[in-house]
C-alpha cells in the first residue's frame, strides 16, 4: 500500500471535506459563460484527509534528508537548515504579506531586505547588491546579462563570447547561451588550476567575460586568479564569479577582492537555507561599481528618514529588469537573514574555516584507507575529489557502484561524476557543522566498501539492498516515458 | 559556535590527522594579500536564536493587520495545516535535488504525483517538476516555443497586453538577449478581452507563438476557443497562461479550440502556497506530449527497478543544463521543489470537489464586492466582459490617492493601473473564499469614506 | 549509529551555541550562596543543534503512529488528529498566555473553554462541566470524589463500596481507592452484560456508587443500563461513567439520559486530540445536579454582560479543588475546541453512527475470514472483541504473537489481553476515520496471518522480522532493572 | 463529512457486508427512548478549518500583546522552534503509548533518555516517564512517601506554607480521601525560609515525610542540607520540589545533607514548554533505587530483543493499574509523553552549560529587576533570604490594584500575595532570560506611574 499512487486512494465522492468552503448554487456562476466553462470536473484525488496526511508521511520517509543523514554533495552545501530560520520566516506578518503591499504595509520586511543586501556586498566585497534572481542559475543570467548590458551600454558590440574553465557547472555554459554568447572553454591543468596560457590565447577582442568558481569544482584555490582577471580585463572582459563554492572563503578571501566584476551567491547552500528536494533557491547577485547601473529589481532602499522604499525599473531605467513576478524567493531570503544575524561577523568567518578543515580531514583520512585524490599534493577547499579509476579498471567497480553502496550504510552518496574532466570520481563536501564523528563514519564506510569491493565486487555493484527500490531502470524511464499516471 | 559541532580537541585532532598547525595554514594556497581578515567590519555580532526571533518577530508585526483585496498575480487562499506541517518535514525540506533515485523515492514520487495533477488539472499531457514562477515560466515557455513551432522560423512571439506586465516584462528581461520580440497585441477598451479584430493585422504573419491568459490581467475571461483556433491556422503554438484555481471551473487550456494550447505555464501559488512576500512560489509548466522534449526543467518518469518493483527517476536529462551544458533547453538546475510538494498535498486535500468550490467562492465573493463597490457614487466596472475573481473598477479619483488613503485605514485596496496601462483611475480588486461578508462590507465603508 | 543514545553522541566542550544567552560573568551569581550551588555541571548531553535534530528526526521514525498506519486498538480511539486543532492550539496568543494572565488578558482563551464546557454539557446530557482533569484517571478521580463528597455532606458516611464489572479498565479500581473506597467487583454475563442479579445482590447502604462503561469493554451496549441505574440508585449510590468509550454513542445516546450522575471524558479520545505517545490527554468531568457544588476548579463562567470570569474555589468553597497547579491541559482543550467547532451538531452525530458502522462492518470480515468472535451474538459497539483462544489451543499460536505478526504487516496490533475475562482476546477498535479500504486491508492481512498460523506456527510466535527490534526480554528488563543510562 | 472517508457507495457495501438495511440499525440494543436524536440543538453548525482557524486566531489575539513578569510556577523561557517542529511530528505526536514496544522504540528510548536526563539534573537514581505536573507530582509523592517509608506508620506529612500553594491544595484535593493529613510549617517573615525553628514542635514525632521546596514559592531558596539532615534524624522522608531550571546551578537534591532527598518531583515546564495558558506540562518524578517499586507511573527499561540488540520497553508494570487494578501505586494511565518529548529534546539542546546560562540570566535578571523597583519609593524586598529568579516586592499601595492598574498599560506584573498568604501589599515577581532591558524599563516605568 506504500508504494500506491495518491490517485489509486481515490474513491469518488470522498473528500477532506474540511479543506473547502460549502458547495454554492450554480447560479452563483451564472455570469461564467458556458462555454468556457469546463464540461467535467477535473481528475484530481478524492482521499480523506487523514489519508492525504498518512500517505505523504510515509512518502516522506522514503527520502534521505539533511535531518537524518550526512549528505557530502560536493558542490551542494549540504549544511544544517537552522530550524529557527524556518519559523522566523513563518511569522504571520510575513507569510501573508502580500509583495504588492504598499510600503507602509512592508517596512518590516523591507528592513530585513536592504539589511541582507548589505551584510551580502561586505562578505563578498561587492558594491551593491540585488537580492532578486531566485535561484543560482538565475543569479547567473542575471551576471552575465549585467555583463552584456555594460558591453552593449559602451556600444562594444563585438564581444560575442564567454570564456568557462572546462571543469565549471554545467549552469555556467547554459547561461551564456541564454544570455545569446558563444562559450569557450578553457582547459584546466594537471594542478587543477587554470591552464593560465591557453586562457591568455582565448582572450580578445571577442572575449564579452569569463565564468568561474573560485575554488573551483576541483576543489582547489585557484591560485592564478589575479593574473586570470588580468588577462580578461585586459581584452575588455568582465569576471564572474559563480559563488556554488562561496563555502569554502566566507570570512577568508572576498570574490570583489579577487577582481570579480559580478557574483552570485546560492543562499541555499552558503546561507544554510534548506533545499527542499530540489527548491527553492535564492542567487543574488553582487556586482562592481561599473556593473551597479544593471542589477536587477526590485531591491530594498533606504531614504534619509530611516524608512525604507523599493528601487525599480522607474528609479534604475538601466536595470536588466525583473526576473520574476515579485520578489524573488523572499521566504528564503528571510531564513537567510536569520541564518546571517545568528552568524554574525565571527560566525561568517569560521564558516570558511570549518568548512575547509572538515574537508582536509576528511581527505587525508580517506587517502589513509586508500582513496586516491585527484589533488593529491593540493590543499582541499571545502571540497575535494577522490577517483575511483583504479577500482573501476581493477575491479570493475565504478564510482556509482560506490556511490549507490554507501546508501546501504546509511550515508548519502557524494556527487558522482562532476566534473566531468576527472575520470570515476567523488566530489565530497563535508561542511562546517558535521562532527567529526560523522566523517569518521564515513570514512570507515568507505574503507568497509574499499574492502568489499576487492573481495565481492558483485555484491557492491548491485548495490544498494537497504532502500525503498533497487537500482532503476533509467532506459526504461527515457524509452517508454510515462510521466503521469492514468488508470 | 553556532551550528559548528568542534569542540578544541576536536580540531586538534583534525589538525594532527591532516599535518596541519592551524586552521589558518589550511588557507596558505590563498595570496596573503587577498586574505579578508578584519574586513567583514559591517556586519554585526552574532545573535542567538531568541534574539533573532524577537528582532524579526517585531518586524513581522510591523507588516501585519490589514485586510487585503490585493491579487495581480498573488492570491490568498486558506492554506490547510496539513500542507506545511508537512512540507517542512525534515525528509522533504531538507533533502537535496533527487539525484540519488534509491535515496529520494519520497520526493521523486511527489513529483510524479505533482506532474499527474498538473497534466488533469490543465488538460495537458505531460508536466515538469516546476520552474520558479509564472513569471519567469512565461519566458522559458518563449524559449520552447521557438524549438518546438517546426513550421515556423520566427523568433517573435505575439503578447497581448492583457497578460500580466509583471510576466510580459520578465519574460522581456529574459529573453531579449537571444534576439526574441515579444509583438504587444492591444485589448478591446469596452470588453476588457483581447479581441479577434487586434490579431488580424499578423493574420498570415511568421509568429512561433500567440500567448493567451485565461483569466487576462483584468480578471476578464477571454474567448479562448477562437484565438487558440486563429493562432492554429496561423501556423502558430499557442501557449496558455492560466489560474490553477480557476481550472476546477474553467474549460482547461488541453481543450481550448478544437486542438487545445501547446503550452501551458502559470503561477503556481494559489494551490496552498502562502502569499509569503513574494515566494517562494513555483510556475507549473505543461504541454503536449510531442514536444516534451523541448520542455526545459526536471521531469519524472516512472520505471522499475531491477527486481521489477515501481520505481520514480529523474528522465530525459539531455536536456538539462549538467549533462547538455551549453545545448540544454535551459539553464534552470535548481526549481521549486517544496513549494511543489505544498502544492501537491494541498490539491489531494481540496480534490476536485474542494477546489472547485474554492473557486466558486472566490468568483462569487468578487462579483459581491464589486457589487457592492460600484453602488457607490462613482465607481464603475471599467470592462463588460466575465471575470473569474478579479475585477477593475474605475474610480471618481486618481487611483493612487485612493489607495494611499484606503491604505492608512489598513484596507489594501487592490492595485492601481496607472502605471501599466495610463488607467490613472483605475484599481484592480480580487477577493477569494477567505473574505468574510464584514472584509467586503469593511472595504465597502472604507471606500466610501475616502471618496466622500 | 542509529541506536546510539543523545548521551553517546556527546563530547565535552559542545553545544547548540545558537540555543543559549552567552555565559555571565560569576559575579552576577554572587547572590547564591556557594553551599546552595552544585559543585559539578549536570551530565547533560553535549550536542551539536543538527546532532540532536537528527537524532530525534531519526528517532522518530522508529513509532507507528496515525500519521502513518491503522491503529485500531480498542477502547484508545485512535482516530485522525486534525493537523488544523494543532495550528489553532499553538497560536502565540494562546501559546504565549500564563495561566494566571488576569482576566482582562484571557477573554479569548476563556470565551473557548465556556463554549467547550456548554458543547460537552449538550453532548452528554449533563447538567455542568469541568475541564480541569488532565486525563481520563483524573476525571476518573474527580468523579469518584465528587460522589464521596456528596455522600459526606449528607453526613452518609457508611459508604464504603465502590461496584464495578469486572470488564472494566485497571483505572476504575485503582482511582476508587485512590479516594478512600473498597472495590467490590460485578461480574459480566456471557452475552457481555452485566449480571444484575448480582449486581442486585452487591447493592446496599455501604454501596457508595458504581463506576461503568457503556458500551462496556466488551465492545456491546449494556442493555439493561436503565435497570442497572434503578438498583444502585435505590441503594442510595450514584452512577459514574468511565467516558472511555463515548465514541460509541456520541449524538445516539447521552450518559445524563441513561440516568448517570457523573461522566468523564477523554478529549484524547472522542475529541480526536493526540495521543503524543503517551499523553497529554485531558478528562473533563460532566454531572447531574446533584453534583454541581462539587465540581473541580477552576472553571469558565460568563457574566451578564458576556464577560468571561473564572469560577474558582473562592465562589465555589464545595469544590472537591484543584487538581493541578493551573487549569488542565489547556492546550489539549483547545484542540478539542476546535474539534468541536469542526463537526458542529451534524459531525458529532456521525461519528456515532460511523464508528459504529466501521466496527461492525470490521467484525462481519473478520468473522467471515475465520476470526472468532467473543459475543458473536452481540451487535458491536465502536469496538469489538475477538477470541484466538482455539489458536492458542490448537496450534500454539496466542493472541500476542497475532498481536506481534500484524506489525510485520504494518497493522498496529490491536488492544491485547483485555479485557482480562475474555481469553486470548483481541479489542478491535477502528474509528470513523479510516477508510473501507484500510479496514479491508487490515482483514486481508488478518487472513494471511491465520493462514500461517496454520502452516508455519512457529514463524507466527517469532515475529516480529521487520521492526527496529525483535521480541524484547520484558523478564531482563524487570530483573536487571536498567533505567538510566551510565557510562 | 469533515474526518470521515465513507462514501454513499460504501456505506451501502458495508451495510449490506454486515446485513443491516441502515445505519441506525446498528443501534437497535439502545432502548428507543434514550436515543438522543436531535438532542444536540446546543451545538453550532460545523465550520470549515479556514472558518474555525480565524475563529479562533481572533480570540487568540485577544490575549496578546502584554509583557509578562507572572511566574508563579509556569515560566516564560525561550524555546528552540527545533523542539515542536520535532515533537509534532506525526510520529511523535500521534503515536499511543508504547505498549507494543516493538513498533515504538522511538517513543520508549526518548522516554529512557529523558529519565536519564532527570537523574542527572536532580542527582537522584531513577525517574519515571512524568506525571501530569508538578502539583500532582506532589501530591504522587506524598502518596508515595506514606508507601515508602517503612520507619513510619503515619499518613501525615509535613509541609511548609513556602511550598507553592497551589501544589497545596492540589495535593490536599487527591490525597485527602485516604486519610492523609498535610501539616503546615510556617515561613520566617523577615528571611522568607523555612526556619529550622519551625520544625522543632515535630521532632521526635511520626511524620512520613517533610517537603522541601527549593527555590520556595517566595523564590527563597532555603537551607536544604539542614532541613534534610533534620528530616532524617526524625525518620522522615524527604520530598524535594524544584525547579528543573535551577539545577543546572543549585546543589541536585540527591546531594542534600548527607544522604540527599529521598523523593524529588517538580514541575517540567520551564524545559522547553511554553506557558500555553496552564498546560499541557509535565510533571517529573524521581527517586533514590530502593523506592523505585513505589513510584507510580511508566517505568521504561533498556534490554535486548531475542538476537541480543538493545531496546527499550515498559517495565515494572506490576505497579500500574492496568495489571495491579486497586492494588496499583496510582490510577495513572496517560501521562504527559508530548510535553516530556519536547523537553527531552530542549534539555539536550540546551545541554549543561546552555542550561547554565540560561539559570544564570535568569538570576541576574531578576536581580536586576528588583534593584530597579526597589529603587522606587515605597518598593521593596519582603524577604533577606537569596532568591533564584523570581523575588517578593512589598509595595506602598495593596498589590490587586496595582496590579489591576499596570495590566490597564500592558504590564502584567506578576501575582499578588493578598489571597495565599494575606500579604496584601506584596507581589511575587520573575524575570528570565527572554526579558529584555527594555522590558524592566518598561515595567519600571509602569510602576512608577501607577505609584505616582
Amino acid at each position: 500500500s506504500e508504494t500506491q499512487l495518491i490517485f489509486q486512494l481515490s474513491h469518488p465522492g470522498r473528500s477532506a471535506t474540511s479543506q473547502a468552503p460549502k458547495a454554492l448554487a450554480e447560479d452563483k456562476l451564472s455570469a461564467i459563460p458556458a462555454h468556457l466553462r469546463r464540461k467535467e470536473k477535473p481528475g484530481l484525488p478524492e482521499v480523506s484527509e487523514m489519508q492525504v496526511v498518512r500517505h505523504y508521511t510515509n512518502l516522506s520517509s522514503k527520502n534521505f534528508a539533511i535531518d537524518k543523514q550526512f549528505y557530502p554533495l560536493g558542490s551542494c552545501t549540504m549544511k544544517y537548515n537552522p530550524r529557527g530560520a524556518n519559523r522566523a520566516a513563518m511569522l504571520p506578518g510575513f507569510l501573508n504579506r502580500h509583495p504588492l503591499a504598499p510600503e507602509s504595509h512592508s517596512q518590516g520586511f523591507l528592513s530585513c531586505m536592504f539589511e541582507l543586501q548589505n551584510f551580502l556586498k561586505e562578505v563578498t566585497g561587492m558594491k551593491g547588491v540585488s537580492l532578486a534572481p531566485m535561484a543560482g542559475a538565475q543569479g547567473e543570467f542575471a551576471g552575465v546579462a549585467m555583463i552584456r548590458a555594460y558591453h552593449d551600454a559602451r556600444g562594444d558590440d563585438q564581444r560575442t563570447e564567454i570564456l568557462i574553465p572546462n571543469a565549471a557547472h554545467g549552469t555556467n555554459p547554459a547561461t551564456a547561451v541564454m544570455c545569446g554568447y558563444k562559450v569557450r572553454e578553457v582547459p584546466v591543468g594537471e594542478d587543477g588550476d587554470v591552464d593560465l596560457e591557453a586562457l591568455k590565447a582565448a582572450c580578445g577582442p571577442q572575449t564579452a567575460g569569463l565564468m568561474m568558481t573560485n575554488p573551483s569544482t576541483c576543489g582547489v584555490f585557484e591560485r592564478q586568479v589575479e593574473d586570470i582577471a588580468k588577462a580578461v580585463h585586459e581584452a575588455g572582459g568582465l569576471l564572474y564569479y559563480d559563488g556554488a563554492n562561496l563555502n569554502a572563503i566566507l570570512g577568508k578571501v572576498r570574490p570583489g577582492d579577487m577582481g570579480f566584476d559580478v557574483i552570485h551567491m546560492n543562499l541555499h547552500k552558503t546561507f544554510a537555507t534548506p533545499h527542499g528536494g530540489g527548491g527553492p533557491g535564492a542567487g543574488p547577485v553582487g556586482v562592481s561599481e561599473r556593473l551597479l547601473p544593471y542589477l536587477p529589481t526590485p531591491m530594498a532602499g533606504q531614504r534619509d528618514d530611516g524608512s525604507y522604499h523599493w528601487v525599480d525599473t522607474d528609479s534604475l531605467d538601466t536595470s536588466i529588469g525583473h526576473l520574476s513576478a515579485f520578489m524573488g524567493n523572499a521566504g528564503v531570503l528571510l531564513r537567510a537573514y536569520f541564518y546571517a544575524r545568528s552568524l554574525g561577523r565571527e560566525g561568517m568567518i569560521r564558516v570558511g574555516e570549518f568548512s575547509t578543515l572538515a574537508a582536509n580531514y576528511l581527505l587525508k583520512r580517506l587517502e589513509a584507507v586508500g582513496c586516491t585524490a585527484a589533488y593529491p599534493d593540493r590543499r582541499a577547499s571545502h571540497e575535494f575529489i577522490l577517483t575511483f579509476a583504479k577500482e573501476a579498471k581493477e575491479l570493475g567497480v565504478t564510482a556509482m557502484d560506490i556511490a549507490k553502496r554507501l546508501l546501504d550504510y546509511n550515508q548519502h552518496a557524494p556527487t558522482t561524476y562532476f566534473p566531468l574532466l576527472v575520470p570515476e570520481c567523488f566530489l565530497i563536501e563535508p561542511t562546517e557543522t558535521e562532527s567529526k564523528e560523522a566523517l569518521d563514519e564515513f570514512v570507515d564506510a568507505m574503507a568497509a566498501i574499499l574492502e568489499e569491493a576487492r573481495n565481492e565486487p558483485d555484491m557492491v555493484k548491485e548495490a544498494p539492498f537497504t532502500q525503498p527500490v533497487r537500482r532503476l531502470d533509467d532506459v526504461k524511464a527515457a524509452r517508454e516515458l510515462d510521466l503521469a499516471w492514468s488508470e | 559556535m553556532p551550528y559548528i559541532p568542534h569542540t578544541p580537541d576536536d580540531v586538534r585532532a583534525m589538525l594532527d590527522a591532516i599535518g596541519a598547525d592551524s586552521i589558518e595554514d589550511l588557507f596558505d594556497e590563498i595570496p596573503s594579500h587577498l586574505k579578508a581578515a578584519g574586513k567583514l567590519d559591517a556586519l554585526p555580532e552574532g545573535l542567538s536564536e531568541m534574539d533573532v526571533t524577537r528582532l524579526m518577530s517585531d518586524r513581522a508585526a510591523q507588516d501585519a493587520g490589514a485586510v487585503s483585496f490585493i491579487g495581480a498575480g498573488a492570491y490568498q487562499h486558506h492554506v490547510p495545516a496539513a500542507v506545511w506541517e508537512i512540507a517542512t518535514r525534515g525528509e522533504f525540506y531538507t533533502a537535496y535535488t533527487p539525484y540519488q533515485a534509491e535515496a529520494s523515492q519520497g520526493t521523486l514520487q511527489v513529483i510524479y504525483e505533482f506532474q499527474t495533477l498538473m497534466t488533469r488539472l490543465t488538460g495537458m499531457d505531460v508536466s515538469n517538476a516546476s520552474v520558479y514562477d509564472g513569471a519567469s515560466g512565461l519566458a522559458e515557455a518563449v524559449l520552447m516555443s521557438l524549438r518546438a513551432n517546426r513550421k515556423s522560423k520566427s523568433r517573435k512571439v505575439l503578447v497581448p497586453t492583457a497578460v500580466n506586465p509583471r510576466y510580459t516584462s520578465a519574460t522581456q528581461a529574459i529573453v531579449e538577449n537571444q534576439d526574441v520580440a515579444l509583438e504587444r497585441v492591444g485589448f478591446d477598451a469596452a470588453s476588457g478581452q483581447t479581441p479577434l479584430d487586434a490579431l488580424k493585422p499578423y493574420e498570415g504573419e511568421d509568429y512561433a507563438a500567440l500567448v493567451i491568459s485565461q483569466p487576462n490581467f483584468f480578471g476578464s475571461l477571454e474567448e479562448v476557443d477562437a484565438l487558440t483556433d486563429w493562432a492554429h491556422a496561423n501556423k502558430m503554438l499557442v501557449i496558455g497562461v492560466v489560474n490553477p484555481t480557476s481550472l476546477a471551473l474553467l474549460t482547461p487550456p488541453g481543450e481550448w479550440g478544437a486542438d487545445g494550447a501547446d503550452i501551458v505555464v502559470g503561477e503556481g501559488q494559489p494551490l496552498g502556497v502562502p502569499l509569503s512576500s513574494g515566494g517562494p512560489y513555483f510556475g507549473f509548466m505543461c504541454c503536449k506530449q510531442k514536444h516534451v522534449r523541448q520542455m526545459p526543467g526536471r521531469i519524472i518518469g516512472r520505471t522499475v527497478d531491477m527486481e521489477g518493483k515501481q520505481g520514480f527517476t529523474l528522465t530525459l536529462q539531455a536536456r538539462e543544463q549538467h549533462i547538455r551544458r551549453s545545448k540544454a533547453t535551459s539553464n534552470i538546475c535548481t526549481n521549486q521543489g517544496l513549494a511543489m510538494t505544498a502544492a501537491t498535498i494541498y490539491t489531494s486535500l481540496l480534490g476536485p470537489d474542494g477546489l472547485g468550490n474554492v473557486a466558486a467562492h472566490c468568483h462569487a465573493n468578487t462579483q459581491a464586492l464589486a457589487d457592492k463597490l460600484t453602488a457607490i457614487d462613482g465607481v464603475e466596472r471599467a470592462f463588460t466582459a466575465p471575470t473569474f475573481h478579479e475585477v477593475v473598477l474605475t474610480l471618481p479619483k486618481p487611483a493612487d490617492q485612493v489607495l494611499a488613503a484606503l491604505a492608512e485605514k489598513d484596507v489594501l485596496g487592490g492595485v492601481s493601473l496607472a502605471g501599466d496601462y495610463d488607467m490613472n483611475n483605475a484599481i484592480l480588486v480580487n477577493a477569494t473564499e477567505v473574505h468574510s461578508e464584514q472584509d467586503l462590507q469593511l472595504f465597502e465603508q472604507a471606500l466610501k469614506e475616502v471618496l466622500a
